[in-house]
């Protein structure tokens, strides 16, 4: 059994709800321009799988990215700048919610293309093997990310190579508003990684203590050279594909999504962290509190900062720079 | 050239709607079409351009599929060549480059390829532009990339009634065929009958005439360009703005038939204006037309970068009537004006 | 157990043998222009699945194609005259070697991109359940094929839309010049099966009875509305990816070679004929020769061809027919 | 403009073989620099552009990837992010149509969505062209798609000079760049220093001053417009001929130079000619020299076709030097000659 730290695990879930929330509300009331997909519910995964992460791991996310970045270290007022389209965001305004990154926390972007950013942790892995720095990539993905063909051939390229980078898929059972079991004939996804010649582990993606755990056996099978591994966590998101609604759609039903939130991450670690007597309820609060002061100052932050001048348009097409020759 | 158009007195319908209602249509006249692509299932479509065929043809013949372009579009192949007339939606134009060997190597290729024996009647459907902050990713307008592709036929429809009238004509052709919609014209209204008609492919539309230069607009630039044509009326200047509609194969004919009259040209689209679609009409248009240019054809398109996803870039991304306005100026040797 | 019919089955893979090996010397002297993959070795794998297909099913094929076309009941004459790219060929010309096809006979093309003609054997299943007629469709790949992205999202589309496709992976170990071991960490392609949902069966490749029986056995289940299923044939190509030669090559050894060639396709089924009495050497014989008869008046048909006429170029790039409107 | 160019007396050395040279004194003096691709290992790379690489550097450094071209650009994207410098393989241009969102939404787009963060120092090389009958799927050239994406830079090189030169400042460029390499000029042999040198980036070459008509040729048609040039000079026309080399971005300085002292031009390319790279020229060329163009820009390439398989069908389909010298003669209003 690998240890954890209680109060980091929590924290890291209850930031990123917290962010998430809010961004949910700032866009509800039009306040955030563009797509927003938002985490909530799956706190656990994000949060269970970079605190098994060293600082200098990188990770590749997805369309619904701010999870990854708020779990890797991510800075509030940037993102919150980001969301706006304002010049101090991590992007500069350029990328918004669906390229969101901090790459010297490891974040390699998220990616508005389904199972893009999969190859591209493939190339990180390859290049930390290559340099033999001891550091891991961690691709995160969604089930319905698992049928598109860049997934497959990143996976397969990953056996192959025999690369140190540990796949993570988030299965929530929906892609979009299609039911993941409409668009593949398996019961779990890991019934893929025995093609890629990899281990595959499933894991309760509600319980940040499983998922952490589960993540720290898998990395140190990749990291000691055995290879990719594949871990496959089940969540649920709770607002809609886009946006925050969720609730009285066609293509769920709010029992599924209720029994769901019965099993909320971070109320049931809450109730396990009380018990134990690691953190009590007060203590808990004031996490809530403190994140959400935070996102409240990075709001005010954002909304001060200014948009991006227009001469900013044309920067950073192209890197001026190169090798030295 | 054809005037083929709405009568005023038609119903008005969105150009979202106009979707749907072609699709229906052609589905209840002919059994071999059959809809298929990622969430265009009960959910409509995420942009609802396809909501209402769920409910009305099951899912026999409106197909849910995995979030797999490659293999949409091969599916739409491989059944087209089998005899059905697929009609298969890529979500964003952007997604496109995934499945670009399947669309230019195989949809577009195989008949040629297999001696003319393959009949490939395929529509790929899908959606461009920017306006949504979607960014770089979810806001590209690629027909450039099609255009140079022997074997498809593009077209991009920038009103309701071309919308339903290409798409029919689209689905009623036997080659592989891509109609492009831009996001930012779904909620546009505009008349179009309520039977089933063809808006003929190969066909520009004189959208507006006028004497004094040619502007070929291209897509949801159709609507800027006459904003700014009634703008540069007030100013004496009578724009001729000219709406492709099919981009492949192209109506050069139209379009230099009316530079001939107008002895000056200005093209606008929203793509990328180095390697767009308005290099090669530009080019087509002085190379025909070449003793009878005033001026040199102009180009506006958007710059060269990946599209931002702040508002404040978008706006000076996306080309605008103002833009247009002040490009018309530039070609007639105006003093520009200052806002 | 299925029955079969040795006469045919013999007389398939002849075909296949007498066409592939003429062509290839046709080639080596120069008289064929452009790419040749050679089928010479694998004959058992097209003629035992073809030859438990129904004449209207389809097939789609690969770079490697003429054994397919062959087994489908391609005609040598056709075939011939478009290798050496006369007007009177399959494609008049246009298509070659790697475009080769005949739709009349179901068979959907050779094709240039590894992987991409399995999405369109699935769309040719898609129309086949949609028009419920019973046919279905078979898609011919390579090992190496299996890697690509197209494979991975047509496999799994057949198996959630439970499409009557059979998927045919020849294993002949390589891909160009490269082994399979080196680019992907399984030991049979089956193991890519239960990813998808599909049962994967695996087969000797160089014995046309056990790879007919077995494709008999997957199509029955496929045609009874079970879903895809995959057969992997074991088996080995003699020539090179492209061209004859294929020994005293870098990337294999001659011995490997010799081993397989032990165990080559017809001369054991020859045997087994021979010994059950069904075919007499002097009867396989005349196979042989009555199929180097028909190659012979191919390549002189082919020959006396005209080419294309320089009005053909621009032909057929648009079918100028549409839908009755 | 640049003059870089050989000196006379420099050895001599193949196309293919400039290719493998760059690369081993690219590896040589930097680490960072590694090939993974299909068959680029003991293989040395289809056409053998990569041979002795796999010897010299082992598996460590040149790798053979699966056939997986959407991850072999991937693998490249996330190396290069991370800090190497890749030079990734698709072995045939057509191939980069399976590519495509790795290259043009990916690569060519990381470092502007991510506001100028990322670096990606990614070379692709490819092979493109007609002439080895290998039909409409292996004979493609598709440089105009990718000189449309904001992000890429784009390289054809026309000699074994600039082969190597190219090559070197492509990996030592911190952009993703593309590097087109034909399949016809894999033989040419030409002058080749020894040492390790750049061809600059965005910089075309005069190929051959003339003062009646500027040629802008593409990759293997340079060498085409050179003799269709030899040709007219006994006919009393002397031909500029401009090698743009960098196609993204491009040297319109050198080209309109040239326009504005000739008054003529005709662009030739090996690509489709409808929305290829020569309607961008053309296009740019009448923007930038109206007023000293004598006659339209003209422009060459390939019909509205595939490539097709049959010898006599592909020597219809490439342009060459006589129907470039037909081409100058209709820009310059001679009569054609009747062959
Ligand atoms: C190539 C591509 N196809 C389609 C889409 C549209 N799209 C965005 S998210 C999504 C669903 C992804 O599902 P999943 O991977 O399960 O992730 P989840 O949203 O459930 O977290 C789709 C279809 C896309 N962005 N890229
Ligand atoms: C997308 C793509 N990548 C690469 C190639 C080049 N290529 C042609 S055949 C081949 C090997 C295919 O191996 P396999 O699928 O095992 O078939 P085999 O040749 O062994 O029959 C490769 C890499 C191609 N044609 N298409
Ligand atoms: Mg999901
Ligand atoms: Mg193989």
């Amino acid at each position: 059994m690998t240890t954890f730290d209680g109060i980091d695990l929590h924290r890291r879930m209850v930031r990123i709800r917290v962010f998430e929330e809010t961004a949910g509300r700032l866009s509800e009331s039009a306040r955030l321009p563009g797509f927003l997909h938002l985490y909530v519910g799956e706190e656990a995964v994000a949060s269970g799988v970079c605190a098994a992460l060293n600082d200098d791991d990188q990770i590749t996310s997805t369309h619904r990215g701010h999870g990854h970045l708020v779990a890797k270290g991510g800075d509030f007022k940037r993102m919150m700048a980001e969301l706006m389209g304002k010049a101090t965001g991590y992007c500069h305004g350029k990328g918004g919610s669906m390229h969101i990154n901090d790459l010297d926390l490891g974040m390699l972007g998220a990616n508005g293309i389904v199972g893009a950013g999969v190859p591209i942790a493939v190339g990180a892995a390859f290049a930390n093997k290559y340099e033999d720095n001891g550091r891991v990539a961690v691709a995160f993905f969604g089930d319905g990310s698992t049928n598109i063909g860049a997934f497959h051939e990143a996976a397969n390229m990953a056996g192959a190579l025999r690369l140190p980078v540990l796949f993570v898929c988030e299965n929530n059972e929906y892609g979009e508003y299609t039911r993941r079991c409409d668009t593949m004939a398996i019961t779990d996804i890991i019934e893929r990684a025995p093609g890629y010649g990899m281990r595959g582990v499933i894991v309760d993606g509600m319980d940040v203590v499983a998922v952490h755990e589960a993540a720290t056996g898998a990395l140190e099978g990749v990291r000691s050279g055995n290879g990719p591994a594949l871990l496959e966590c089940k969540t649920y998101r709770y607002f809609d594909h886009m946006g925050v609604k969720g609730v009285g759609v066609s293509y769920r039903s709010d029992t599924e999504l209720e029994e769901w939130k019965q099993r909320d991450p971070i109320r049931s670690f809450e109730a396990r962290l009380a018990e134990s007597g690691e953190l009590s309820a007060d203590a808990a609060r004031a996490v809530w509190d403190e994140a959400q002061a935070e996102v409240d100052g990075a709001i005010e932050f954002a909304e001060q900062s200014p948009l991006p001048e227009p001469e900013a348009l044309l920067v950073g097409v192209y890197n001026e720079t190169g090798a030295p020759s | 050239m054809t005037t083929t158009e709405a009568t005023p007195d038609a119903r008005e319908l969105m150009y979202l709607l106009a979707v749907s209602e072609a699709l229906a249509q052609l589905m209840r006249a002919d059994e071999s079409v059959f809809l298929a692509g990622e969430d265009v299932g009960a959910a409509g479509g995420v942009f609802g351009t396809f909501s209402g065929l769920f409910d009305e043809f099951g899912q026999r013949r409106v197909i849910d599929t995995p979030i797999s372009e490659q293999a949409i579009v091969g599916l739409g192949v491989g059944a087209a060549v089998s005899g059905l007339r697929p009609v298969v939606d890529i979500m964003f134009m952007d997604f496109v480059l995934v499945a670009m060997d399947q669309i230019a190597n195989q949809a577009a290729k195989l008949r040629y390829m297999f001696g003319g024996q393959a009949k490939v009647p395929l529509t790929i459907t899908t959606s461009a532009g920017a306006g949504l902050s979607a960014a770089a990713q979810h806001s590209q307008s690629l027909e450039a990339l099609l255009c140079h592709v022997p074997g498809l036929k593009v077209v991009y429809p920038a009103t309701p009634y071309d919308m339903k009238g290409l798409l029919v004509s689209c689905v009623r052709d036997d080659n592989p065929t891509i109609v492009i919609m831009n996001k930012m014209l779904l909620g546009a209204v505009g008349p179009v009958p309520e039977e089933l008609y063809e808006t003929p492919l190969g066909e520009a539309r004189i959208a507006r005439s006028g004497s004094d230069i040619t502007i070929v607009a291209v897509g949801r630039m159709v609507d800027e360009a006459l904003t700014a044509a009634a703008t540069l009326a007030g100013e004496g200047v009578e724009c001729e703005v000219i709406d492709p509609r099919t981009l492949q194969p192209f109506d050069t004919e139209t379009v230099v038939g009316s530079v001939r009259r107008t002895n000056h040209a200005l093209v606008v689209h929203e793509a990328v204006r180095f390697g767009g679609i308005g290099a090669e009409i530009a080019a087509q248009i002085q190379e025909e037309a070449f003793d009878y240019l005033d001026a040199a054809v102009a180009r506006i398109g958007a710059p060269f970068c990946p599209v931002p996803f702040s508002p404040a870039l978008e706006q000076l991304y996306v080309p605008d009537a103002a833009r247009i306005a002040e490009g018309v100026r530039g070609v007639l040797g105006m003093n520009p004006v200052v806002a």
